[in-house]
């Protein structure tokens, strides 16, 4: 058990341990759509969406384990059981909301097997979180991801138009962009104790 | 997967064959690497503990793990607690000291610590830091810095008069201002991470030290949990 | 995808430079970020890694008759998933220390795009022999980029490489190199060291085609 | 028939200019820098003077020779790596050994500066990228003061400042506190007068807060600086201090503390306004300093470090370019004023 | 935007140097007739006029030599009396080449001016005025040469309540809408009527800056009691010339972007057409001169001249003594005025100065000055008259990003009245990227 509080949890997701920017976790769609601002917003909104699923998967599945003491599944149920969930909500999504799914649908299959959605369900259970310190976390880990995206994808729009020399231009600038914030969300550490 | 149309629709029995046969495949793999495994990262597990609690209480030559029963008892247990407790005993069978894991937040992550207890001394007598993700240079340095480490050569831990509480709360206070031998002594530039291994300390003694001074020396060693 | 003339070195060079995974293709950038601040650290990884690219490649291409279209990526992710828990077994049995090192990365090498990457682009188009070789040169390109990322940091980071100091003891380390943003900061030093190589590389191609 | 039969030249319209030039520009802001470091040696003697002296050369060589490498005419000229070097210096601890010093000013202006395309281009305040890293790199140098006004700043220089290169500095000057940590770790809150007239320790360039203010109101009178974003960090700041001031006065400062000590006065008037990082609309201004406000005492208060202005900074750069786009001046004839 | 409501002046802007006193008491004379005089047949915005004469002809001065060619199109008349040598083409200012009319004066030829059908304010219909106006070749003078009878038509569905009549000047060193304004007082008042007649305004307003209080003097004195006019005092900024910001100056009305005055129901005429219209419409004579500043720093004998259309700017040079070392010559003011390659090219309605620079204020101003990155000072932000965002369109011109300079950065709004390029520090050339850009982006959409 663990006794953080929900806005610890939170902030601690969120800034203080950023998932890209301190625990390189998501780097790939993080550079991925990171140059466009609107691309980065959507990307944001459908992983902090599909965190929050996979907590809430997470959760169930670990009961389950434990109950049958099957420790070793962990990591092959958790994959398969969080892509097909997120299959199925995005199925859902299409009949429901097909303004929401075409806004962030077509995101929803290249999350699931992202490191920062299965990251934060090992994290999670890890720590040993109870339900609704899950889904505190997995909001706060969602938030501090949009975030960073979205700050990431300022600047690398601002760079676009820049004179970048031909060397850095891309990942080069992207990575020393990402280095800079990194040290920027530094400032945040200790927040929220 | 989205446009079947356009691809020769494979039989869905030739689907459950291979996710099934697959999924047994892989199934059988894992159990085998479990089980072939198992012994040793048990054996791995216990000698990282048995060094760590050495380290901390270098006298101990056998411990026993133990737990609060339902009666609110002390009792000996045999499951894997997230936060283990051992009572420790020495070369000639006596009860030495107690070796307490306790974890909370630090400076970024969650710190996991395991502290000695001398019965004989009433005090902390061995410190080691388990696991933490403090920023290295700064708050890592609780692990490194000499004199950080020396306060917990003898960390006055008394009980109260009424055995229920610490008589002194243990505070982490600023480099060199130590008075009190109940005080820690902080680290400059560490002040975050210094504190917080004084409220983990204080709130796990708190907590456990009343129980182990009561029952520790009435524990039944040999019984089978 | 692999001409016929390819010969079987190619197949095994190719990911050591051409198409390095992590320097040219940018693929499994978290571990090579996140488990890159010692040099023993980014070893291990990359010596997990390369384990699961075998493995998988070698299973995947086996079974690739058997695997249907439709299904394809769940037997992937599953098979791959397979190995990264056995992996994480076995090190934990080897040492605990390097285990709590490598931490919940371990259990991440299941979402390495380039696993999966590999294995769907490659293993599953050819013989079990090629996709040997091909996960090597992949798996000893990824271990190599990130042993040139983790030395950098574990130099400057602690002084040391695998452990061994290498400078005096009045040698102040640079923290920043083993936190968060000095990854960003070697990964950024070494991607242009290779731009810089690629683009003279192009030009003295070209200086050549013209001659 | 007509006596005019030289070349005439062709330019575009306007063919007259306001005169006023980047260079300028950036000469003066050098200028305003100029008291600052004057007290700073006063204060911390020798010691400042080595740190100011080596991060300024050290930018500017760097700046140079990477314009060299780049078969680049040099940019030197411009002065902006002047001002670049001069504030990294001045947001150092004095005492800061010589080659960390170096060590940073490379790269706030390698990768701060050059490796975004130079001038114009550093989505980043480069001082404070250079800064970051020191901070990020050697935090207990970095967190390391020695005492204003010692008596042997003169005549003595600390071991640490020449400590050999690569290698662990020994202090041998008394370790002192800054305003804010004493306020954080110990609840007490220095003077005014101290922090206004620079008694206190600090970066080489943060304590007396009256001549940066002093320097800010040379650049404002000039127009070369939006006053905007100094005030509206200042009014956050100090608003949401009285607030929590009234809530409790024992655990939260008072706004004048606040506002003079550490970076907050240098970081406001000297760094926050480097044009290229910040809005450029007046309402992004406003927007952009209560962001950095916001951001300097929530890390102030909660945070685990005493201080937070360059964080704030940073992460307002990386906010500017939002900014800006949501923020464009409202296009004469568009919207609710047409028609 | 408080500040706009309350000051009679328009938000943003600059303050260049006015450089007017060189030349603003100097009272307007005539300028001798060139030994050839080329008058192009599109001198104005719209369809060129077509020629109604013949190489070899006879005309007397005042004659049309051209009519209007439908209604975006006005008619030419002889400047002066001779014959017409020829009719080819001849250079224009951007080094176009243009149908004009060579016509050599007779040595003698007289100030004479052939009359025509003349109008009567009191007894011409509005639509009749209108006529009148087109067919006296009337278009602004003020520099955009815009058919000034196309103007007094409101579109469909709209109606125009205040003629504004625009003696703002604010380019430097011209001075002939002042002068114009001093000396053809009555001539101005004469064409409000014709104007408040032919548009149907109710009122009308003068517009001056405070650097020309002697004008507003005049103004004021001579005032007939009957007319429905005011004369308002605006403090000195650049453009307020321009007309979307006369309006917001004196009216504290805004322009729709890609609107027109009559959208605010204003009309806004030029001061010395007004005084044309008020001086040629009793007559039924057509515009053969005009007034124009020939000044700066190159100008031996400064002054404001009566010149007839078609005088070549060399001759007009060569007649107001340039100095040795002339650099640079602009037709019009420094802020707008695009400079000239050839001398050789006439001067035409829409010319309302020369001015001519010497080498030293080249380089004192933009001449060769090192080319900065933007620095994002924002300094343009501030100086463009129509809010737009001079600093990030200059990046994207440079980028190439026509499509977000139109739809996100409204470039088709600019006006290029070159604010912005006066205050930046890094000498980037602004107005020119929009200049081109403009041009580009009109391109594409023809090639789509």
């Amino acid at each position: 058990m663990n006794d953080a509080s929900h806005w610890s949890i939170f902030l601690n997701a969120a800034l203080v341990n950023n998932f890209v920017l301190a625990y390189f976790l998501g780097i790939c769609p993080f550079f991925g759509v990171s140059s466009k601002l609107e691309t980065a917003v959507r990307m944001g909104g459908a992983v902090s969406f599909v965190m929050l699923v996979a907590s809430v998967c997470a959760f169930l599945i670990n009961l389950l384990l434990d109950a049958v003491n099957a420790p070793f599944l962990r990591i092959i149920s958790y994959i398969l059981v969080i892509s097909s969930t997120v299959q199925l909500v995005e199925m859902l999504m299409k009949k429901l909301s097909p303004t929401t799914f075409r806004a962030m649908g077509i995101y929803l299959p290249l999350i699931t097997t992202n490191c920062a959605i299965l990251g934060l369900a090992l994290f999670q259970t890890n720590r040993g979180y109870s339900f609704t310190q899950s889904v505190v976390y997995s909001l706060g880990a969602g938030i501090g991801f949009a975030l960073a995206l979205v700050l990431m994808a300022g600047v690398r729009e601002k760079l676009e138009l820049n004179e970048v020399p031909d060397l850095v231009k891309g990942t080069v600038a992207a990575l020393v962009v990402a280095g800079i914030l990194s040290m920027g969300f530094m400032g945040f550490a200790g927040l929220g104790r | 997967m989205n446009t079947p149309e356009l691809q020769p629709q494979t039989s869905a029995m030739s689907m459950y064959r291979a996710i099934v046969g697959i999924g047994a495949m892989c199934a059988l793999v894992i159990v085998v690497v479990f089980q072939s495994t198992a012994a040793r990262i048990r054996d791995n597990q216990e000698r990282f503990l048995a060094a760590a609690i050495s380290e901390v209480l270098p006298v101990t030559e056998e411990t026993i793990a133990v737990d609060v029963g339902e009666n609110g008892q002390l009792e000996k247990t045999s499951a894997s607690l997230p936060l283990p407790v051992f009572l420790a005993y020495g070369s000639n069978g006596d009860l030495v000291g107690a070796v307490l894991t306790a974890e909370g937040m630090g400076y970024q992550d969650n710190i996991r610590v395991l502290y000695a207890y001398s019965f004989e001394k009433q005090a902390i007598v061995g410190f080691k830091i388990l696991d933490s993700k403090e920023t290295p240079g700064l708050g890592d340095r609780v692990e490194i810095e000499p004199h950080f480490i020396a306060n917990f050569e003898a960390l006055d831990a008394r009980l109260n008069s009424s055995g229920d509480a610490l008589n002194n709360a243990i505070v982490t206070v600023k480099q060199g201002e130590k008075t009190d031998p109940w005080q820690i002594d902080g680290i400059t530039g560490a002040t975050i991470t210094s504190e917080a291994l004084g409220n983990i300390l204080n709130d796990s003694a708190n907590g456990w030290l009343p129980i182990l001074e009561r029952d520790a020396i009435s524990i039944d060693r040999e019984a089978t949990p | 995808m692999a001409s016929k003339e390819v010969t079987s070195t190619d197949e095994f060079v190719k990911g050591l430079w051409r198409d390095n995974p992590v320097f040219v293709q940018v693929l499994g950038m978290c571990p090579a970020l996140a488990v890159s601040n010692t040099a023993m650290n980014a070893l291990a990884m990359g010596l997990a890694t390369t384990f699961v690219l075998l493995m998988s490649g070698l299973s995947v291409s086996l079974l690739r008759g058997f695997i249907p279209r439709e299904a394809r990526i769940v037997c992937y992710i599953c098979i791959i998933a397979t190995f990264v828990t056995s992996v994480d077994y076995l090190i934990m049995a080897l040492s605990l220390e390097l285990h709590r090192a490598l931490g919940a990365f371990i259990a991440l090498i299941v979402v390495n795009c380039l696993i999966l990457g590999r294995a769907e682009a490659f293993a599953s188009k050819n013989k079990p022999g090629r996709a040997l070789l091909d996960g090597l040169g992949m798996g000893v390109g990824f271990t190599v980029a990130l042993l040139f990322i983790g030395v950098v940091r574990e130099i400057l980071g602690s002084g040391s490489i695998f452990g061994f100091a290498v400078f005096p003891d009045s040698f102040q380390t640079w923290t920043v190199m083993v936190l968060p943003s000095g990854g960003f900061f070697a990964m950024a030093l070494w991607l242009l060291i290779v731009n810089r190589i690629k683009k003279k590389e192009a030009e003295t191609e070209k200086a050549e085609a013209t001659a | 028939m007509s006596k005019l039969s030289q070349y005439l030249e062709i330019g575009s319209s306007p063919h007259v200019s306001s005169g006023a030039s980047v260079d300028v520009i950036m000469r003066n802001v050098f200028v305003a820098l100029l008291p600052v470091c004057a007290f700073s040696i006063y204060a911390f003697g020798i010691a400042a003077a080595l740190v100011l002296a080596t991060a300024t050369l050290t930018c500017v060589v760097t700046e140079h020779v990477i314009c060299r490498l780049n078969n680049k005419p040099t940019t030197i000229g411009d002065w902006s790596v002047a001002i670049t070097g001069l504030l990294y210096g001045l947001t150092l601890p004095p005492d800061l050994p010589l080659w960390m010093v170096a060590i940073g000013a490379i790269f706030a202006v390698a990768v701060g500066k050059a490796l975004f395309g130079g001038l114009g281009c550093n989505a980043f305040n480069p001082a404070l990228v250079g800064r970051a890293f020191l901070q990020a790199a050697f935090p207990q140098a970095m967190t390391h003061w020695s005492l204003p006004l010692a008596a042997d700043r003169f005549t003595d220089i600390p071991g640490s400042v020449l400590a050999f290169p690569f290698a662990e500095p020994a202090y041998d000057a008394v370790t002192a506190a800054t305003p804010l940590a004493r306020m954080k770790f110990e609840a007490i809150q220095a003077e005014n007068s101290e922090l206004l007239w620079g008694m206190t320790s600090g970066s080489a360039g943060e304590t007396c807060a009256a001549l940066i203010f002093i320097g800010g109101v040379y650049l404002v009178a000039r127009n070369m600086m939006n006053w905007r974003i100094p005030v509206s960090i200042m009014l956050t700041v100090a608003l949401i201090t009285w607030i929590f001031m009234q809530i409790d006065p024992t655990v939260y400062p008072r706004p004048s503390f606040m506002l003079f000590s550490g970076g907050l006065m240098l970081g406001a008037v000297f760094m926050a306004t480097d044009m290229v990082a910040s809005p450029i609309t007046n309402a992004g201004c406003w927007l952009y300093g209560f962001l950095i406000g916001g951001l300097v005492v929530v890390i102030r208060f909660w945070g685990g470090m005493p201080e937070g202005v360059m964080y704030a900074i940073l992460l307002a750069n990386a906010v500017s370019p939002h900014i800006d786009s949501l923020i464009q001046p409202r296009v004469f004839g568009t919207g609710k004023g047409a028609g | 935007m408080l500040n706009l409501a309350r000051k009679d002046s328009f938000a943003n802007g600059i303050h260049p140097p006015e450089m007017k006193d060189e030349t603003s008491h100097l009272a307007i004379r005539r300028f001798p007739f060139a030994p050839l005089l080329i008058v192009p047949l599109s001198q104005h915005l719209g369809k060129p006029a077509s020629s109604v004469v013949r190489a070899g002809q006879e005309v007397s001065r005042g004659q049309v030599i051209a009519e209007a060619d439908g209604f975006m199109s006005v008619a030419m008349h002889a400047p002066a009396s001779g014959i017409v040598k020829k009719i080819a083409l001849a250079p224009g200012i951007g080094g176009n080449m243009i149908e004009s009319v060579y016509i050599e004066p007779h040595p003698a030829s007289s100030q004479e001016v052939e009359g025509g059908e003349a109008c009567d304010v009191e007894s011409a219909t509005a639509d009749e005025i209108i006529a009148a106006i087109q067919s006296a070749g009337i278009v602004g003078l003020g520099g955009a040469a815009f058919p000034t009878h196309v103007k007094l038509k409101p579109p469909e569905g709209k109606t125009l309540d205040t003629l504004i009549i625009n003696g703002v000047e604010c380019e430097p060193y011209l001075t002939t809408d002042h002068r114009v304004m001093l000396e053809q007082t009555a001539d101005i008042f004469n064409g409000i009527r014709y104007l408040l007649k032919a548009t149907g305004a109710g009122e009308s307003i003068i517009a001056i800056e405070a650097n020309k209080s002697d004008a507003a003097k005049k103004l004021q004195d001579e005032c007939p009691a009957d007319l429905p006019v005011s004369i308002r005092v605006c403090p000195v900024k650049y453009p307020q010339g321009a007309e979307k910001m006369v309006i917001q100056s004196l009216l504290h009305r805004e322009i729709p972007s890609g609107g027109l005055p009559a959208d605010v129901g204003a009309i806004c005429v030029n001061v010395a057409t007004t005084a044309e219209i008020g001086r040629l419409l009793p007559r039924g004579h057509g515009i053969q001169e005009r007034v124009i500043t020939i000044g700066g720093p190159g100008i031996k004998r400064k002054g404001n001249y009566r010149i007839p259309i078609g005088t070549t700017v060399r001759f007009a040079l060569d007649e107001a003594g340039a100095a040795k070392d002339i650099a640079r010559v602009f037709l019009g003011g420094p802020m707008m005025g695009p400079s000239v390659s050839n001398l050789d090219i006439p001067i035409t309605k829409g010319t309302s100065g020369i001015t001519a620079f010497t080498q030293a204020q080249i380089d004192e101003a933009t001449g060769h000055k090192h080319i900065y990155p933007c620095i994002h000072c924002a300094r343009c932000v501030e100086a463009c008259p129509l809010f737009l965002n001079p600093s990030q369109l200059g990046i994207l011109a440079k980028n190439e990003e026509y499509d977000r300079m139109v739809g996100e950065f409204h470039l088709m709004d600019c006006f290029e009245c070159g604010a912005c390029s006066y205050v930046c520090p890094s000498h980037i050339p602004l107005v020119q990227y929009f200049r081109l850009s403009k041009k580009m982006v009109r391109k594409l959409s023809a090639a789509k």
